[in-house]
């Protein structure tokens, strides 16, 4: 088999289905369209394990492009972010088709070439087929959320739109302005380039990359675009958008970062980075706390996990700053390996929440509830989900953020003191975000499916079949392998970045345990397994005093009868750390007295909002600014055509004048 | 040969003057402006392979190849695009058969005016074929009769004119540096007798002459702060028309400022490009302004011709052979996909007889191909890959970051972020929400979806490929620049 | 008003007596042909299509200008030191016949734009277009001594054209709104 | 990892499994005594979980499939945690899991309990869960903190080699630090199990209660495997606070004399840490919710001054 085969295929079997997409008006088409996409993803898992195996392949098309022939390259760390990304689009792509979100020709045609657009990205090696991909992948995925068009879709959607494209531009020069300092136009080409273009440029080259591709990760103060496109798009397109692509950034960010720039000596830089990064992450899990619609908790909960990510490369930046090369390939490592659980367990979410969402026609968590009762396997699901974004063992989340949290205990390289305290700032902010995060999942998953009903539509959810869970069964399966036996995975993840920050081959396995410079370890199997055994104990301890009936009755009352309205409410359950935090949030609260409905009865009618600082204050302004300054300008254009002819002779006059 | 493109248009005009019958009308433009392209393959093909054609007063280089290639195609795709157009204007009794040939006429014999600009040699003819397109297009912008068209045209007519006139006086000037080289009585005109002796010509008098030159030509390529005429009467004149005019006429006056240019950078080195700089960028900027404002459909569209019409000359003004690649590209991608966007709101027009934006609404439920050509189209001018014309700003803002104008590539890329917002928020609000009752659901007929197909594919593929031909062909060009890509 | 036609046929014919002159002087016979087209076209029947529009169009007399009468006075004198100014170093280069002529020339261009600029009627902004031209001759041949004799009658034959579009687009005016202020055609804007 | 690993780990697990009972009725007894009342008997909460698993179980009809497990995950977090962290021998205990994983299973066990909380849909079940979260979202990362501080002091998370470390150097180990880190955990120990002025246990009030609140939808065996979780939750606390901080007179071998020390040392460290509790309790009222958090921050001030002093000085 020739060694272009896989790849083409990957890249060919997309384009495929696009078409049939279009050709194909039948409902079966749509089967045959999204089988092609889930067929790309198989070619690709196996191309990338291909490349685990052999080692990195590089592929040079002969399709003539305006700047230099395209390539197409893979190393095992694409490789690796590529495998779990693919089986990810397998998954959704299946679940794009039991769910019937995606059975209209369009979506199954936007569909198709935003997983072409985004596997391009992921491989692209040449700067422009990059660029190109990249940009193709906000244009889909744009068009792909833009489902209803109806007027505030198109706000959310253009807020997207136009915000990743100024993202993109930033990114665009970024990387033209490497390519003609560098001469190449292959970012395998490019090898530590600051050493050519000098500290400065290298600084400003990266800060604007990290804020570009920021964009789409939700990067402050980018980040305004994300719960309302996720609230309003359907989450097939979300659960792409949300773990492949960020997979890309992310990898393309640490490629370009590490390996074509180079951050040696880059001390201001990695501080920048940390903190922004660490605003990201607080601001995110504060806002996550207190959404009252699922896909919003999730869209920031997406901002978090890529915010910690952030943090810890900036950490890792950082150690590389100072020359302590194992510890930086060790957070790396650890922040590639919470990518690669993000991607597994966002998917999951995702597609879990689009499910609830149609089988209870609600998504707002102030009218959902009890659901547990008649969606048992979806709330299993969803709970195996919830644990591991929560990073509660035995989850793939814990044992990556766990890794993150080790990699920033090695403040010992660093010699500055007052640099150094960085580090448990960053674990603090990180500890904080965690703890606050997990309430928000926990919130999520509660008031979803336990407690009483709060609407006609979670009393009585549509009974699912077993095909619309079926897509969501591998990625639940993948939390718990990923959480248990991660072993490989690791060591590939090491092996492939230690080059990037110039580290000899990282040892990261101990015996059974994940274990660097022999300074505490963690044995994810042993874990679980002792969690095991722990249930296990308590099973037997019970089975030995006999088996006992459970009588099911009402809830207790105090005497007076609850219905749906006596409980805690979303709103109710954050409004403790609300108040705790009530700096930050500023809510606007007004409580209006309502008619009595009897005399001993005071009806009060309660009302918060939370605002949103970054558009009151920041985006609103700078529209306005703008367009108030393109008025003064527009009064030109002024009619007369006098004054235009006077125009014309200033310009002729002054320049005559001016350059005579 | 070149005869031969140039009396086609000649006889399709005449021919459509003599028609009695709306069809054979129709037919004999459409059939007029194929064999007009046909013509015109291989004399570029020829112009690009080999040296320039140069027979009595005709020459034809790389270079005006590109904007021959360009005139021609695009003519063809309008001639197409009327026919249906007309039709539904004769439905609504706008216009009667007589205004139907007296566009056809006109329509050719502007083609013929502006393949003229191209193919001349000598530059005073060259003016004349400009002022010939300015006197002709001034009809076809007033086509229909109604105030508001009048006085589009009659701001034309006196701002082009003016500019033409002190364009000549930069030929002149021109004309006066080169004789002290050419000797007495050399008596020429012609570029390529300049073009050899363009070191020798006498550097002051090049530069007023530059100053004329850019400020005339300038005023009709639609150079801010000349531009003032272009939206006016890209929103007053039909639809096809005004696709002709952003995409190939602007093209046209840009093409007699490149022409000087190259004559000036040789004389004084740096002159120019750093005019056309200056002016490719209050261009955009000003242009950006009024994307933000604007409120019309069509001139909304026509200062994004006045923006991309910076992008070129800040192209050419950059320099070096990424910017001049680029900014060739970006001509032909403008080209292509301004008439893309100009066809996609004719049929909205035509379809919401408004061209206010805020009153058109739900174009995706009432014509959704029209619709989603135009998202295409949207994006696509707006700059985002995978269209041709992100190819174009990406390979100027890479010219310029390696020109080491970060300054300028700053400003630009600040700009385009800010435009392609202002863009995409239009079109995407056109597309959305619901249309307002009274608007009849449906397409306009085939013949008007058909050129746009054409040209989106079109700049799909060029967005993405750089065909191997297009690509010798514009390096070809670019040689004329003194830049070898 | 039609004062203003007549002054701008006595410059043509100036025009084309200095193109006689020049013609004598340098000898070269086709800018004696340059002489007598200028004398036909510019000072003969230009003026009389003007006049025969503006008898049609019944236009009498120039409503007041934007610009005062002393003010524009002032504005051209300045137009003409800053022709001077500019053209300072070029003249230089060109020869003694010539030494004025350009300068003259490019301050005739920039009077004739202004007067464009500070004039309403649209018949004047015509008058204005071809005093420019005007000046545009006296440069061509002043500096170069005439280009190449199919440029030169292209050219005459563009600006009859000119006018006559002009004109008709003036008629079209005057039926669409009523006058041939121009000031009043501002519906197009921003 | 031998055998007698084994069984010594085996042994610890059921050391705390035997004592963590005792503890709470420790505490109890001790309050009453400082009260100047009789008090319960010692044994009296062993009496309690003899009683609740012989018991029915009464569950709420809105209780989902959840609620039945959620007792068994929670109980089995809390054996793993005694798995995980050294008793009394610092022996190969620690390397299933490091100091950091401890959190994280102690996090696993309150989500579990809250997500108890919120079955049933009962109003103050909702109430106990919430402000359980609020005070856990501060004292986390507390806990992260004090044990970055240890950690930066003795180089490693693994908590043996940190008992090992401070049981080798001996009092001269003794640094601000460590207080400081020490008392920041002690305070997040009264929070995480509720205890005054957090929580007051001995009350079903409602304004008052946060964990009871939790556990208020639970009957019989279900509420007796609850109650035994939160009993050895604050025991596994104490046991760390005392192992990490004055690890003195643990067994570092596995000789039996080392071995009955190190069971003499924590017995009396916990018998200590219990009547501190105790006086705690007796000497402060329970504090209004919305003035725990400011409690909170101090503790959290506490370990991040730890973790600067260390820098700094």
């Amino acid at each position: 088999m020739s060694p272009a085969a896989l790849p083409s295929l990957m890249l060919s079997l997309p384009l495929l289905g696009a078409v049939l997409a279009v050709l194909l008006r039948s409902e079966r088409s749509r089967v045959y369209s999204y089988l092609c996409s889930a067929a790309s993803a198989v070619a690709a898992a196996i191309w990338s394990v291909q490349v685990l195996l052999e080692g990195t392949a590089s592929l040079v098309s002969d399709a003539p492009s305006v700047w230099g022939e395209y390539a197409i390259r893979l190393d095992p760390l694409g490789a690796l972010v590529l495998l779990i990304t693919a089986l990810t689009f397998a998954c959704v792509a299946m679940y794009a088709l039991f769910s019937r979100e995606g059975v209209t020709a369009r979506s199954a045609l936007l569909f198709n070439c935003f997983v072409l657009s985004i596997l391009l990205a992921m491989v692209a090696d040449h700067v422009l087929l990059l660029m190109i991909a990249w940009e193709a992948m906000s244009l889909t995925s744009f068009l792909g959320a833009w489902g209803a068009r109806e007027d505030e879709d198109t706000i959310a959607g253009w807020r997207y739109l136009a915000i990743t494209h100024f993202g993109a531009a930033l990114v665009i020069a970024a990387l033209a302005y490497l390519a003609v300092s560098s001469g190449e136009v292959r970012l395998s080409e490019m090898r530590g380039l600051s050493a050519l273009i000098g500290p400065g440029a290298s600084a400003a080259v990266v800060i604007m990359l990290f804020l570009g591709f920021g964009s789409k990760l939700g990067l402050l103060p980018f980040h305004i675009w994300m719960p309302d496109l996720y609230s309003r798009s359907s989450s097939t397109v979300t659960a792409l958008l949300s773990t492949a692509a960020s997979n890309v950034a992310v990898l393309v960010l640490v490629r370009v970062t590490f390996s074509c720039v180079g951050v040696e000596e880059q001390y201001a830089l990695s501080l920048t980075v940390m903190g922004l990064a660490a605003l990201t992450a607080l601001w995110a899990s504060w806002q996550a706390l207190v959404q009252r619609d699922g896909a919003r908790v999730l869209a920031f909960s997406s901002m978090e996990n890529m915010g910690l990510i952030l943090l810890t490369m900036g950490a890792a930046m950082l150690f590389r700053a100072y020359g302590a090369a194992e510890p930086a390939a060790f957070a790396l490592m650890a922040a590639l390996f919470h990518l690669i659980n993000h991607t597994v367990f966002k998917a999951l979410l995702l597609m879990g929440a689009g499910t609830v969402r149609r089988a209870a026609g609600e998504w707002d968590l102030e009218r959902l509830g009890g659901l547990a009762r008649g969606l048992p396997g979806l709330s299993a699901v969803f709970l195996i989900g919830t644990l591991s974004v929560a990073a509660l063992p035995p989850f793939n989340g814990f044992v990556s953020e766990w890794a993150m949290f080790k990699a920033l205990m090695h403040a010992e390289p660093i010699a500055d003191p007052l640099v150094r305290i960085a580090l448990p700032l960053a674990i603090a902010v990180m500890a904080l975000c965690t703890a606050i995060a997990a309430t928000a999942y926990l919130r999520l998953y509660g008031l979803t499916f336990l407690g009483r009903p709060r609407s006609a539509g979670a009393e009585r959810p549509r009974p699912l079949e077993r095909s619309e869970l079926f897509p969501l069964l591998p990625l639940a399966l993948l939390c718990i392998l990923l959480g248990v036996a991660s072993f490989p995975l690791l060591e590939e993840l090491a092996a492939a970045v230690s080059p990037l920050v110039g580290a000899a081959g990282l040892k990261v396995v101990e015996g059974s345990s994940i274990n660097f410079l022999h300074q505490g370890g963690l044995d994810p199997l042993g874990l679980s397994a002792l969690l095991g055994f722990g249930m296990l104990v308590a099973f037997l301890i019970v089975r030995a005093t006999g088996r006992r009936k459970v009588e099911r009755v009402d809830t207790w009352d105090c005497g007076t009868p609850l219905d749906r309205r006596t409980q805690y409410t979303p709103t109710g359950f954050a409004q403790p750390l609300l108040r705790v935090f009530q700096k930050v949030y500023r809510p606007q609260i007004e409580v209006r007295e309502e008619p009595r409905p009897s005399e001993y009865i005071r009806a009060v009618r309660f009302e918060q909002r939370i605002p949103e600082p970054f558009v009151d204050h920041l985006y609103k302004p700078l529209t306005a600014g703008a367009i108030a300054l393109a008025m003064r300008v527009k009064r030109m254009q002024s009619g007369s055509i006098q004054a235009y002819l006077t125009y014309i002779m200033v310009t002729l006059v002054v320049l005559l004048v001016a350059l005579r | 040969m070149i005869e031969a493109l140039l009396l086609v248009p000649l006889f399709t005009a005449l021919l459509c003057g003599l028609a009695r019958s709306e069809r054979t009308i129709y037919v004999l433009s459409a059939a007029g402006s194929t064999v007009t392209a046909l013509v015109a393959f291989p004399c570029c093909y020829q112009a690009f392979s080999g040296p320039p054609l140069h027979r009595g007063p005709w020459y034809l280089d790389p270079l005006s190849a590109l904007f021959v290639l360009v005139i021609v195609v695009i003519t063809l795709l309008v001639s197409v695009y009327s026919v249906q157009y007309l039709q539904h204007d004769r439905r609504e009794g706008e216009v009667n058969v007589k205004d139907l040939r007296y566009y056809h006429v006109l329509l050719h014999l502007f083609a013929l005016c502006m393949l003229l600009v191209v193919v001349v040699d000598s530059l005073g003819l060259m003016w004349i074929a400009v002022e010939g397109t300015t006197l002709i297009s001034a009809f076809l912008v007033g086509f229909y009769k109604k105030g508001e068209a009048i006085e589009a045209s009659w701001k034309y007519l006196i701002i082009c004119s003016v500019g033409i006139t002190l364009a000549l006086l930069g030929i002149v000037l021109l004309y006066a540096s080169s004789m002290a080289a050419l000797g007495e009585g050399a008596d020429t005109l012609d570029w390529s007798a300049l073009r050899a002796v363009a070191d020798q010509l006498d550097p002051a008098l090049v530069k007023v002459a530059f100053i004329f030159i850019v400020v005339g030509l300038g005023t009709k390529a639609g150079l801010a702060p000349m531009h003032t005429w272009l939206p006016d009467a890209h929103s007053q004149s039909p639809t096809p028309i005004s696709a002709l005019l952003s995409a190939v006429l602007l093209n046209c006056a840009m093409y007699g400022v490149l022409r000087v240019h190259i004559l000036a950078q040789a004389a004084v080195p740096g002159f120019s490009s750093s005019l056309l700089t200056f002016f490719g960028l209050l261009s955009v900027a000003i242009a950006t302004a009024f994307l933000l404002t604007s409120r019309d459909l069509k001139r909304f569209l026509a200062f994004s011709s006045v923006e991309h019409m910076g992008i070129i000359a800040l192209g050419f003004g950059i320099g070096g052979p990424l910017a001049v690649l680029g900014a060739l590209f970006h001509v032909v991608a403008h080209s292509l996909t301004k008439t893309l966007m100009f066809f996609g709101a004719g049929n909205v027009i035509q379809r919401y007889r408004t061209r206010e934006m805020r009153e058109i609404k739900g174009v995706g439920r009432t014509m959704p191909a029209t619709a989603s050509l135009l998202v295409l189209g949207g994006a696509a001018i707006a700059g985002s890959p995978p269209f041709a014309i992100f190819i174009g700003e990406l390979l100027i803002t890479a010219g310029a970051l390696a020109s080491g104008e970060y300054l300028v590539a700053g400003l630009f890329i600040a700009l385009m972020a800010i435009i392609f917002a202002a863009m995409t928020y239009r079109v995407l609000g056109m597309v959305s929400g619901r249309p307002q009752e009274g608007v009849p659901a449906g397409e306009l007929g085939a013949l008007r979806l058909m050129p746009m197909l054409v040209l989106a594919a079109a700049i799909i593929v060029l967005g993405v490929l750089l065909p191997s031909a297009l690509g010798d062909a514009l390096g070809s060009v670019a040689e004329l620049f003194e830049v070898i890509i | 008003m039609g004062q203003l036609v007549r002054s701008f046929a006595f410059q043509s014919l100036m025009l084309a007596a200095i193109a006689a002159v020049l013609a004598h002087y340098t000898g070269s016979e086709h800018i004696y042909v340059v002489a007598g087209l200028t004398l036909v076209v510019k000072g003969l029947v230009i003026p009389r299509f003007l006049i025969y529009s503006m008898d049609r169009l019944k236009v009498r007399r120039e409503i007041e200008p934007l610009v005062g009468i002393p003010a524009s006075l002032l504005i051209s004198g300045g137009l003409v030191i800053v022709a001077y100014y500019i053209t300072e170093p070029l003249i230089s280069s060109a020869e003694t016949v010539t030494r004025n002529c350009l300068a003259v020339s490019l301050a005739v261009v920039l009077i004739g734009l202004f007067m464009m600029i500070s004039r309403r009627k649209a018949m004047t902004q015509m008058v204005g277009l071809l005093m420019m031209e005007n000046g545009l001759f006296l440069g061509i041949i002043s500096t170069t001594y005439g280009m190449p004799l199919i440029v030169e009658i292209g050219i005459f034959f563009d600006v009859l054209m000119a006018v006559l579009i002009m004109g008709i687009f003036a008629y079209r005016i005057n039926q669409t709104f009523e006058t041939l202020d121009t000031t009043f055609m501002r519906r197009l804007r921003g | 990892m031998q055998l007698t690993d084994v069984l010594i780990v085996i042994a610890e697990v059921s050391f705390v499994l035997m004592v963590s009972p005792l503890l709470t009725g420790i505490i109890g007894k001790a309050k009453a005594w400082m009260q100047c009342r009789q008090g319960p008997s010692v044994l009296q909460p062993y009496r309690d979980l003899w009683k609740l698993m012989r018991k029915a179980t009464v569950a709420s009809r809105e209780a989902s499939w959840l609620f039945f497990v959620i007792p068994y995950v929670c109980l089995g977090a809390m054996v793993c945690l005694a798995v995980m962290v050294p008793v009394f021998n610092a022996g190969p205990s620690g390397g299933v899991g490091d100091m950091v994983a401890t959190i994280y299973v102690l996090g696993l066990f309150r989500f579990m309990m809250v997500l108890g909380g919120l079955e049933g849909g009962s109003p103050f079940g909702g109430m106990g869960s919430s402000r359980e979260m609020m005070i856990s979202a501060i004292v986390e990362p507390t806990l992260l903190l004090s044990i970055f501080s240890v950690a930066a002091i003795s180089g490693t998370t693994d908590l043996s080699s940190i008992s090992r470390f401070f049981a080798a150097l001996g009092p001269k180990g003794l640094s601000p630090t460590l207080f400081l880190a020490s008392a920041a955990i002690f305070i997040s120990l009264l929070a995480e199990n509720s205890r005054v002025p957090f929580d007051n246990p001995a009350t079903h009030l409602e304004l008052t209660m946060v964990h009871e609140g939790m556990l208020l939808e639970y009957s019989g065996r279900e509420l007796a495997m609850m109650e035994m979780a939160s009993y050895v939750r604050l025991t596994m606390f104490m046991v760390i606070l005392s192992n990490v901080f004055f690890p003195w007179g643990i067994a570092l071998g596995t000789g039996a004399g080392e071995l009955l020390v190190g069971v003499a040392s924590i017995s009396l460290k916990l018998l200590l840490l219990s009547v501190s509790v105790a006086v705690v309790e007796s000497v402060m009222a329970k504090m209004r919710l919305f003035r725990l958090p400011n409690l909170l921050t101090v503790s959290f001030t506490l370990s991040l001054l730890a973790v600067m002093s260390y820098y700094i000085l």
